[in-house]
C-alpha cells in the first residue's frame, strides 16, 4: 500500500541558473507510477531545461531529485540511464550516418568476442518494434529516414534501455495526425503496462486527450496543476501565458486576383539524389493564401528550394508574374520578382549566427541601394535599418550588434520575418514560419501575413501544423510522396480529411 | 549516388587494380615479358618494393589522422607528431646504444610512441581544455616540434642499427609476392596489421561505434552516457602515438639516423591521403599506396634513364596523379560532422 | 698584393660577450684576428660541407690558439638573409669571413667588393673574375667523381651500378655524377649505370636520408652491386641501406662522397669500400693560413680531391685496381685523362 | 576607469602571451640544449639571448631593416591564407603561389628592356599576382565542379610549383636534360635566373647594407585595403557570408561559386605579390633555394593574426622581428637559432587559447569577450 503512494519521480525545489537566465525555480513536480503526466508552458518557460536535469545533462544549482522515494546524484546521463529513465529528446540525438540499431544500441553495446552483436541487437530491436506496434527497419540509415520513422527510433532506443519512467519532449512536433494516433496508443500501452511518462507538448488538444495530470510551467516556476477532465483549451493557454490568448486568427474573405506564382510538373532530387518532386503543379494568385500540407520529408522542402532557386529543377516550369523563373538564382527571384522567403530552417539557410543583427536584418539586401553604393557597404544605413526593424517587429536583443545566434529562437524567428516581411512584396513564402516559437509570437506572425495577403500579396505557405494551415489558408494543398495528392478549398477542409490525405489516401470525395 | 554505394564501388575497383598490378608484377617478373622497358618500369619488383615502403609512414600518418578526426578532434599536426616521434625514438636508441640490439629497437619504439602520444595528448588538451582553434593547436604542434627537435639534436650522436627484415618462413617464398609482402622489417608488419585493426575496432567494436558518434553527433552520445571529452582524450592520444610510430619508422626501420625536419612534409601528404581516403582505414591504405606508387613510378622513370620530357615533369606525377584521383573519380568527401568543434556538456553554467 | 688585415677591431656591441672576449683575450697572440663563417641554408654540423668548412675554422683557429669568442658562426636560415650575416660579421671587425656553397657566391662576391680590408672565403664558389680579396676555394668533383666510377665499374659483378644523389640543382653534386658516369663507361662502355637525383626542391633534397634509402633499395632490386651515395645526409640514407645489404650476406659496394665517410658514416662500414672527397676542411685550413699571412691569394684555389683509403676493403681491393686508380688519379692531374665535365 | 580597462584589455592578452612565451622559451634555453654552466649563468643566458634578440631586431638601422624586410613577405602570405580562412578554405598553398608569383614576376622582369621603370615594375608585380592568381585558381575551381578539397590540392601544387619553378630555371645539361626558359645562359651549370632589369626592381628606401625597399609599403597598402574590402564592401560581405555559412549565402543570393573561387584567386593573388615583391625588391633574380618557406610561415601568421588584417599586420612585424633577431641571437651566444621558432610556437599558442593566459595569470575571463575561432567553418566541406 505504502509503496503504491511513493511517487516514481520527485523534484523538490529545483533551481537552475544559466548566465543571466533563471531557467527554473523552485520547481516541484511528481510522476506516479503508470501516469502520464503533461507538462505545459511557453517557449523558454524552462521545461526542457527540467527535463534535461531529470536525465543528468544538467546539474542543478539548487534541489534534489528523488527516484522511488529515494534522493539520487546524477552527474551524467549514465547515472539517469541505470535508475530506469529514458528521454526522447526535443532535437533528435541521433547520428544520421549510423544505422538504426548502431543509434540504438550506442551506450549500451551488446558485445560478443570483443565485436558487435548487430545480429542480436537487430533481434532485440525487431522484438520491440512488434510489441510497441513501432515500425522501424533496423538496419535502415538514419538519415534516409522521414521523421516519424527517426521518432519512433528515439522511443525504441529508450525501451531498448528498459526504462520505467520515459520523458517525451514535444514528440507530436513533427508528426502527421495519424502518426499523433500511433504514438498516443504506444503511450497508453506503455502507461498499461505500469511505465510512467512525461510528456511534453504546446499541442494543447493532445494534452485533453492523453494526459492523467497537467503541470504547467511560466518563466521557470511550477504556476499550477490542472485536471485534463475539467481543462480546456483556454483555461490552459491563460493559465500558460498567464493572459487571455486568441487562439483563432481573425480575417477577412480573400479577394484573389492574377496569378502570382505558376507551377508546372515540378520534378526535382533531394540531397541524396533520390526524385523528390514528381511532377507538382499548382498556382497562387495575388491577395489569397496557399497552404501546403503534409507530412515532412513528402517534398515540401524541396519544393519551396526549387521555387525560391535553391535547388535545380530536373522539369518543369516555375512562373512568377509571368516571367519565367524556372532554375533562376535566388537573386533573381528575390529581386526581380519581388518575392521573400522565410526558411523552414533558419539556422541553415535564414541567417548567419556569429553576424550581428544588423547584418543578418539584410542578408539578401545588402548589395541594393541604400545599404551599397557600388561595392561600397553603408553601414549608417544598415544600422539605422536594423533600429527601425527591430522596434517594428519587437525583436527582443541587447543591442543590433549582439550576434544573430545568441537571440531565443523566437526572436531569432522575428529577426528573420522582420527581414523578409520588410520589402515591398508580390509574393511572399513562408515555410514552417512560426516553427517553435510561443503563443504570443505565433499571434503576431499570423497577423502580419494576414495582412500582407489583404495587402494583394500572394503567399505560399508551408507548415507541418495543420492547425496552422486551417487557420491562415484560403486553399490547402496536400503533399505526398513528391505530389500534391490534393488541393481543396479551405470551406471544405476537415482535419480528417486532411489527415488522410496526408497519410496518402485519397479520398474520392475529396475534390482534387 | 549514396556516399557508402559509392565508396564498396570505389573499394572493388581498386581490389581490381590492386589484382592486376600483382598479376602484372609476377608475368613481369617471371617471363620474357620482364624485357619490355616500359614493363619493368611500371611493374618491376623494385617499384613495388619502393611502394610499399613510401606508403608505410604516409598510411600511419593517415590512421593517425582517422583516429583523431573520427572523434571529433582536427589534427593537422601529424608532421610534428611524427618528427617528434622519430626525435624521441632516436634518443632513446642513441642512449641504448650499449643494449642488445633488439632490446635496444623495441625500447626506442616505445618512446616514440609515448613522445607521439605526448604530442597528441598535448592536442587534446590545448583543444578540449583551453578551447583552443584545433587548426591552430596542430599548427602549434608542428612548429614546436620542428623548432624543438632542432634545438635539442645532437648531430654528434649515432644511432646503431635498426630493424632488419624478418622473412616470413614459406610465405618470402612466394615469387614476387614474397619479397615485396613477406620480406619486411616488423613495423612495416604492423603498419598493414593496423590497418586491417583499425578498420575492425572502428566499424565493429563498442569504442569504435561510440569514438564515430562523439565525432559525427557529441550529444547524442553524450545523451545515451558516453563521456564525450575522455573518448576525444584518449583518440587522440592514440592518433598521436601513431604518429610516434610512423617517426618510429623513418628513424629505426627506415634510416638507422635522425635528422632535423626528416619528415619533409610526409604528415601533410599524410592528412591529404586521410581525406582522400575518406577517413576510412582501407581507403588511406588504399590513397597511401598510389602516392607511394607514383612516386616509384617517378623514380623509376628518371632510374631508367627517360629523359623524354624534363625530369621535374617527371617527378610531378605523385603530386598530379593526386590532384586528378581527388578531382577526377573521389569528388566530395564527407568529413566527421562535428570535426573542430568543442563540446561542452554542461552550457557553461557557474 | 693582398690588403692588410686591419690590427684595431672595433668594439664588440653586445656587452657581456664584448668583456668576456676582452678578459679572456688579453695575452693572446692573434687576439686581433677574428674568423667568421656563414652557412649554407643548413646547419653547422650537418656531417656534410657546412661541418667539414667550419671543422677547416677549428683546426686552425685551435692550432693558433685563438680564443673562442674570435671565431664563430651564424647558419643562414633563410637563403635572402646571406648579405645579412655576413655584415653582422662585417659590422664586427671580423678579418675573414668563410661562406659556404655556391648559392653564396653573389652574396660573398658584392660584400668582398664593398669590403676591401676583409678576406672572404668562398667554399664550392668559382670566381669568374679575380677579386683580391676573395677566394673561391673549388675542387675538381669530377676528378674524384671519375675516380669513383672507375672503381665501381671494376667491382660491379652485375654489370649494374648505381648513384643515389642529392640535387642536380647544386652544381658540385652533378659534377660528381657525370663523373662517375665517365670514369665508369671508360672501363666498360655498355656498363649499366642507373642514376637518380633527389626530386624535391633544395629544403629537401640534401636531408631526407628516406628517400636515399629507399632508392637506394631500389637500384639494389634492379641488379645494381656498387651504389655511390652523393648528396649529404640523403646520400648517407643510401649508403646505410647498401650496408643492411652487405650485412645480410650481398655482395654489394657503396662509395661516399665529400669526406671520408668510414669516418663519418659508420653504419656504412660493412659495404663503404672508399669514398669520391673533396678535402674542404684543410682547403680552409691552407687558405685562413695564408689569409694570416698576408698571402691571400685571391681567385680560385683548388683544394684537394680523389678517393678516400679503402680501410676493411684494403684487402679485398684487387692490387691492380689500385695501379689503375692510380694511374688515372696522374692523367687526371696530368691532363692526359679528362672526364668530360664542365669546359 | 571602465574604458581604460576597455581599451587596455585587448593588447593586455597579447601582452601577456608574448611574455609567457618569452619566459617559457627563457626556461627552454635555460635547461635544455647546453646545459654547461652553473645555475646562475644558465639563468642569465636567455637574459642575454633576449637583449641580442632585440638588438638584432630593432637595435641597429640595419636590424630594423631586416624586420621590415622579413616582415614584408610574412604581411602578405598572412593575409593570403587569412582572406581564405574567411571564405572557409583552409590555403595551405601559400607556398606554391609565393613560388609561381616570385617566376612569373621575374620572367617579366628580366624580359622587355627599355620599358619606363614605374610601368616595367607595375607589369612585373601584376604578373607575380596572376602567377599566384592562377596557382589559387586551380583548387578553388577544383573544389567548386569536382569538389576535391583544397587542402589536399594546394598540398599538392605546392610541390608541383616548386617543381615547375625548378625547372623553368634549371641550368639542364644532365643526363640530356635541356635548360628550363628562365636560365641565366651565363651561370653555367647554376641553376638560376639572370638579374632582372633595373626597371622592374622594386627600389631602397636605403640601400645596401640595409636593402630594404619600397614593399613594405606596397604590403601594407594592401593589408588595408583587403581590410577595406573584407569589412566594407559588397564583396567582402559575400567571401564572409561563404566563409560562415554557406546555406545562408546561397539563400542570400551570393554566387558561391564564384566567390569561392574569387577568394582562392584573391588568396593566390597575395601570395604571389609577396613572391614578386620578394623578388623584384631583393634577390632580383629567382633561384630554386628561395623556396616558399614563407608560404607556411603565412598560415602561422594568419592564425596569429586572428585573420583580421590588422591583426596579421601586427603578427607580421612580430615574426618577422623574430626572424631578423635570430642571427645576432646565434652570433652573440652560441645559441641555436630554433629557440626562435619554439618561441613562436609558443606566442601563437597563448594568444590563441587565452583560457590558458587566465589560468596563469590567475585573471578573470571577460564575459563579454566573444571567443572567435578564427577557422570556424573549414572542414565543412
Ligand atoms: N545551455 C543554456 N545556457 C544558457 N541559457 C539556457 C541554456 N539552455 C536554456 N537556456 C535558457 O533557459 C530558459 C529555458 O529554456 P528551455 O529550453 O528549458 O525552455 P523550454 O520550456 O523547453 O522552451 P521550448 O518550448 O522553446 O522548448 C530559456 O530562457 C533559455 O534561454
Ligand atoms: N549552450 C548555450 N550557451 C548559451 N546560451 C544558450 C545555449 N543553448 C541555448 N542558449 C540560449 O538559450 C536560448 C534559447 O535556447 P533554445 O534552444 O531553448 O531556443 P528555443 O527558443 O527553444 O529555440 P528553438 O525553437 O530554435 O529550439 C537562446 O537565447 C540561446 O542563445
Ligand atoms: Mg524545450
Ligand atoms: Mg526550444
Amino acid at each position: 500500500m505504502s509503496t503504491e503512494n511513493i511517487p516514481v519521480l520527485e523534484t523538490r525545489g529545483i533551481t537552475k541558473r544559466f548566465p543571466g537566465v533563471v531557467a527554473n525555480e523552485d520547481v516541484n513536480l511528481t510522476l506516479h507510477k503508470g501516469e502520464i503526466l503533461a507538462l505545459l508552458g511557453e517557449n523558454g518557460a524552462g521545461k526542457s531545461t527540467l527535463m534535461n536535469i531529470i536525465y543528468g545533462l544538467y546539474q542543478p544549482t539548487e534541489g534534489e531529485i528523488l527516484v522511488n522515494g529515494t534522493p539520487v546524484q546524477m552527474n551524467n546521463p549514465s547515472d539517469a540511464i541505470a535508475l530506469g529513465i529514458g528521454m526522447v529528446h526535443q532535437h533528435f540525438q541521433l547520428v544520421p550516418v549510423m544505422t538504426v540499431a548502431e543509434n540504438i544500441m550506442l551506450g549500451s553495446e551488446s558485445v560478443k568476442n570483443g565485436l558487435l552483436d548487430t545480429r542480436a541487437v537487430a533481434a532485440r530491436i525487431s522484438e520491440l518494434s512488434q510489441r510497441y506496434n513501432l515500425d522501424i527497419d533496423p538496419y535502415a540509415i538514419i538519415e534516409d529516414l522521414p521523421v516519424g520513422a527517426r521518432q519512433r527510433v528515439e522511443i525504441v532506443k529508450t525501451l531498448y534501455r528498459n526504462a520505467d519512467i520515459l520523458i517525451l519532449d514535444e514528440p507530436t512536433a513533427v508528426l502527421t495526425p495519424q502518426e499523433i494516433e500511433g504514438l498516443f496508443e504506444v503511450m497508453t500501452l506503455l502507461k498499461n503496462q505500469g511505465k510512467s511518462i512525461i510528456f511534453i507538448t504546446h499541442k494543447l488538444k493532445e494534452v485533453l486527450q492523453v494526459a492523467d495530470r497537467i503541470t504547467v510551467l511560466r518563466q521557470g516556476k511550477t504556476v499550477g496543476e490542472a485536471d485534463p477532465e475539467t481543462a480546456t483549451q483556454n483555461s490552459l493557454a491563460a493559465l500558460m501565458v498567464g493572459r487571455e490568448v486568441i487562439l483563432t486568427v481573425e480575417k477577412k474573405p480573400a479577394n484573389p486576383q492574377g496569378v502570382v506564382l505558376a507551377v508546372e510538373d515540378l520534378a526535382a532530387r533531394n540531397d541524396l539524389g533520390d526524385p523528390a518532386l514528381r511532377g507538382v503543379s499548382f498556382d497562387v494568385r495575388a491577395g489569397e493564401i496557399v497552404g501546403v500540407a503534409g507530412v515532412q520529408g513528402n517534398g515540401q522542402t524541396e519544393l519551396v528550394e526549387v521555387v525560391t532557386g535553391l535547388r535545380h529543377a530536373d522539369a518543369g516550369e516555375v512562373h512568377i508574374n509571368g516571367q519565367r523563373m524556372t532554375n533562376a538564382t535566388p537573386r533573381a527571384i528575390t529581386q526581380a520578382a519581388a518575392s521573400c522567403h522565410v526558411p523552414e530552417d533558419r539556422h541553415a539557410y535564414g541567417m548567419v549566427s556569429p553576424y550581428p543583427v544588423a547584418e543578418n536584418l539584410v542578408l539578401n539586401t545588402y548589395n541594393l541601394v541604400p545599404y551599397s553604393h557600388g561595392i561600397n557597404v553603408d553601414t549608417r544605413a544598415i544600422r539605422s535599418h536594423a533600429t527601425e526593424l527591430v522596434k517594428q517587429y519587437d525583436v527582443r536583443t541587447p543591442s543590433i550588434d549582439t550576434p544573430g545566434g545568441s537571440l531565443s529562437g523566437g526572436n531569432q524567428q522575428k529577426m528573420v520575418v522582420a527581414r523578409e516581411f520588410s520589402r515591398d512584396l508580390n509574393l511572399l513564402i513562408a515555410a514552417q514560419p512560426t516553427r517553435g516559437i510561443d503563443v504570443g509570437s505565433i499571434e503576431f506572425i499570423h497577423n502580419q501575413i494576414v495582412a500582407k495577403r489583404d495587402n494583394g500579396v500572394a503567399v505560399l505557405l508551408i507548415s507541418s501544423e495543420l492547425d496552422e494551415i486551417m487557420a491562415l489558408s484560403d486553399r490547402i494543398a496536400v503533399m505526398y510522396k513528391g505530389e500534391i495528392i490534393g488541393i481543396v478549398p479551405r470551406a471544405e477542409a476537415t482535419r480528417e480529411g486532411l489527415g488522410l490525405l496526408m497519410a496518402g489516401v485519397k479520398d474520392e470525395r475529396v475534390p482534387v | 549516388m549514396r556516399p557508402n554505394n559509392f565508396w564498396k564501388t570505389s573499394s572493388l575497383i581498386s581490389l581490381i587494380l590492386a589484382g592486376v598490378l600483382v598479376v602484372m608484377a609476377l608475368l613481369v617478373n617471371m617471363t620474357p615479358l620482364g624485357n619490355s622497358m616500359w614493363l619493368r618500369v611500371f611493374f618491376g619488383i623494385s617499384a613495388l618494393n619502393f611502394t610499399l615502403r613510401a606508403s608505410i609512414p604516409l598510411i600511419l600518418g593517415a590512421l593517425s589522422g582517422i583516429l583523431c578526426e573520427r572523434s571529433g578532434i582536427i589534427n593537422i599536426g601529424i608532421e610534428g607528431m611524427m618528427l617528434a616521434g622519430a626525435f624521441g625514438g632516436f634518443v632513446a636508441k642513441v642512449a641504448t646504444n650499449g643494449w642488445p640490439l633488439t632490446a635496444s629497437l623495441i625500447f626506442s619504439v616505445l618512446i616514440a610512441l609515448a613522445i607521439g602520444g605526448l604530442m597528441g595528448l598535448l592536442h587534446a588538451t590545448l583543444s578540449i581544455r583551453f578551447r583552443m582553434d584545433q587548426i591552430i593547436s596542430g599548427t602549434v604542434i608542428i612548429i614546436l616540434a620542428t623548432g624543438f627537435t632542432a634545438y635539442l639534436f645532437d648531430r654528434n650522436a649515432v644511432a646503431e642499427g635498426k630493424f632488419n627484415a624478418l622473412p616470413i618462413p614459406g610465405l618470402a617464398q612466394i615469387p614476387v609476392i614474397g619479397p615485396v609482402f613477406f620480406d619486411n622489417p616488423p613495423i612495416t608488419y604492423l603498419t598493414l596489421l593496423l590497418v586491417v585493426i583499425i578498420h575492425v575496432a572502428l566499424f565493429h567494436t563498442r569504442w569504435g561505434l561510440r569514438t564515430r558518434a562523439v565525432g559525427e553527433h557529441p550529444r547524442a552520445a553524450d545523451t545515451v552516457g558516453i563521456n564525450v571529452n575522455r573518448y576525444r582524450y584518449v583518440n587522440t592520444t592514440m592518433g598521436g602515438m601513431l604518429a610516434g610510430l610512423a617517426g618510429a619508422f623513418l628513424v629505426l626501420e627506415a634510416v638507422g639516423q635522425f635528422q632535423e625536419g626528416m619528415t619533409a612534409g610526409r604528415g601533410f601528404i599524410s592528412l591529404a591521403a586521410m581525406i582522400f581516403g575518406n577517413w576510412n582505414p582501407f581507403g588511406a591504405l588504399g590513397a597511401s599506396l598510389l602516392f607511394g606508387y607514383t612516386q616509384a613510378l617517378q623514380n623509376e622513370l628518371l632510374l631508367a634513364g627517360f629523359t623524354d620530357i624534363p625530369r621535374q615533369f617527371v617527378s610531378m606525377l605523385p603530386y598530379v596523379v593526386t590532384i586528378i584521383a581527388v578531382s577526377g573519380f573521389v569528388g566530395r568527401v564527407r568529413p566527421p560532422a562535428a570535426e573542430g568543434k568543442v563540446y561542452e556538456t554542461e552550457g557553461s553554467s557557474e | 698584393a693582398a690588403p692588410v688585415a686591419p690590427t684595431e677591431a672595433p668594439a664588440d656591441d653586445s656587452g657581456a660577450a664584448a668583456s668576456d672576449a676582452a678578459a679572456g683575450d688579453a695575452e693572446a697572440a692573434p687576439s686581433d684576428f677574428q674568423i667568421g663563417l656563414v652557412t649554407d641554408v643548413g646547419r653547422i654540423n650537418d656531417r656534410s660541407f657546412n661541418q667539414s668548412a667550419w671543422e677547416g675554422v677549428v683546426q686552425f683557429a685551435e692550432a693558433a690558439g685563438m680564443s673562442e669568442d674570435n671565431y664563430r658562426y651564424i647558419e643562414t636560415q633563410d637563403s635572402k638573409d646571406y648579405a645579412d650575416n655576413m655584415q653582422q660579421f662585417i659590422d664586427n671587425g671580423y678579418n675573414v669571413i668563410v661562406t659556404v656553397g655556391f648559392a653564396l657566391a653573389d652574396a660573398t662576391l658584392t660584400a668582398a667588393q664593398e669590403n676591401p680590408d676583409i678576406y672572404f672565403i668562398g667554399v664550392d664558389q668559382f670566381q669568374a673574375e679575380e677579386v683580391p680579396n676573395l677566394t673561391g676555394l673549388i675542387f675538381h668533383e669530377d676528378q674524384s667523381g671519375y675516380l669513383a666510377g672507375v672503381l665501381a665499374a671494376r667491382l660491379t659483378q652485375s654489370g649494374t651500378i648505381a648513384a643515389v644523389l642529392g640535387t642536380d640543382l647544386v652544381p658540385p653534386v652533378v659534377a660528381f655524377n657525370e663523373g662517375y658516369i665517365t670514369g665508369a663507361q671508360s672501363v666498360n662502355p655498355d656498363i649499366n649505370i642507373i642514376s637518380t637525383y633527389h626530386p624535391g626542391g633544395m629544403d629537401v633534397a640534401f636531408v631526407d636520408p628516406e628517400w636515399g634509402a629507399n632508392t637506394a633499395k631500389q637500384a639494389l632490386d634492379q641488379g645494381a652491386d656498387v651504389v655511390f651515395g652523393a648528396g649529404g645526409l640523403t646520400g648517407n640514407g643510401a649508403l646505410q641501406e647498401v650496408a643492411v645489404a652487405a650485412e645480410g650476406g650481398a655482395q654489394v659496394y657503396c662509395i661516399g662522397v665529400d669526406s671520408d665517410q668510414w669516418e663519418t658514416v659508420p653504419a656504412a662500414h660493412p659495404c663503404l669500400v672508399s669514398s669520391a672527397m673533396k678535402l674542404i676542411t684543410p682547403g680552409v685550413g691552407e687558405l685562413l693560413t695564408a689569409a694570416q699571412n698576408g698571402e691571400f691569394p685571391g681567385g680560385n684555389y683548388y683544394g684537394g680531391s680523389g678517393l678516400a683509403p679503402f680501410h676493411d676493403f684494403e684487402d679485398s681491393v684487387p692490387q691492380e685496381i689500385k695501379d689503375e686508380l692510380a694511374q688515372t688519379k696522374a692523367g687526371l692531374d696530368d691532363g692526359s685523362v679528362t672526364t668530360g665535365y664542365g669546359q | 576607469m571602465q574604458s581604460i580597462r576597455r581599451f587596455i584589455r585587448p593588447l593586455l592578452i597579447p601582452f601577456l602571451a608574448i611574455l609567457s612565451a618569452l619566459i617559457v622559451g627563457g626556461l627552454i634555453m635555460a635547461f635544455f640544449g647546453d646545459t654547461s654552466g652553473t645555475l646562475m649563468e644558465r639563468l642569465w643566458r636567455p637574459v642575454r639571448a633576449y637583449q641580442s634578440l632585440f638588438e638584432g631586431a630593432f637595435g641597429s638601422g640595419r636590424g630594423l631593416s631586416t624586420t621590415i624586410r622579413k616582415m614584408t613577405p610574412l604581411l602578405l602570405t598572412g593575409l593570403s591564407v587569412a582572406v581564405a580562412f574567411k571564405a572557409g578554405l583552409f590555403n595551405i598553398g601559400a607556398s606554391g603561389q609565393f613560388v609561381m608569383g616570385s617566376v612569373f614576376s621575374v620572367a617579366v622582369g628580366i624580359n622587355f628592356p627599355g620599358l619606363p621603370p614605374f610601368i616595367h615594375l607595375s607589369l612585373a608585380l601584376l604578373a607575380g599576382m596572376l602567377g599566384g592568381a592562377i596557382w589559387g585558381a586551380i583548387p578553388g575551381l577544383l573544389k567548386v565542379y569536382t569538389g576535391a578539397h583544397e587542402v589536399i590540392v594546394t598540398i599538392m601544387l605546392n610541390y608541383v610549383a616548386a617543381l615547375f619553378a625548378g625547372w623553368t630555371v634549371y641550368a639542364g645539361g644532365t643526363q640530356g636534360q635541356q635548360p628550363g626558359p628562365l636560365w641565366d645562359t651565363t651561370a653555367g651549370p647554376i641553376s638560376e635566373t639572370p638579374d632582372v632589369l633595373a626597371s622592374a626592381r622594386i627600389p631602397w628606401i636605403f640601400g645596401p647594407p640595409y636593402r630594404v625597399h619600397y614593399g613594405i609599403l606596397i604590403a601594407l597598402a594592401v593589408a588595408v585595403f583587403i581590410w577595406w574590402l573584407l569589412y566594407k564592401t559588397t564583396v567582402g560581405f559575400e567571401i564572409r557570408t561563404v566563409g560562415q555559412n554557406m546555406k545562408a549565402a546561397r539563400y542570400a543570393g551570393i554566387r558561391v561559386r564564384w566567390t569561392i573561387i574569387f577568394a582562392m584567386i584573391l588568396a593566390g593573388g597575395l601570395a604571389g605579390l609577396a613572391g614578386g615583391i620578394e623578388t623584384l625588391g631583393l634577390n632580383h633574380k629567382f633561384a630554386p633555394e628561395f623556396g616558399g618557406g614563407v608560404g607556411f610561415d603565412g598560415i602561422t601568421v594568419a592564425l596569429l593574426g586572428q585573420t583580421h588584417p590588422l591583426g596579421v599586420i601586427f603578427a607580421s612585424f612580430l615574426f618577422g622581428a623574430m626572424d631578423a633577431g635570430a642571427a645576432k641571437l646565434q652570433f652573440d651566444t652560441r645559441i641555436a637559432q630554433d629557440i626562435v621558432q619554439v618561441i613562436q610556437a609558443l606566442v601563437l599558442a597563448f594568444v590563441a587559447a587565452p583560457t590558458i593566459i587566465y589560468t596563469i595569470f590567475r585573471m578573470k575571463p571577460d564575459p563579454e569577450e566573444v571567443e572567435s575561432a578564427p577557422t570556424v567553418n573549414w572542414g565543412a566541406g
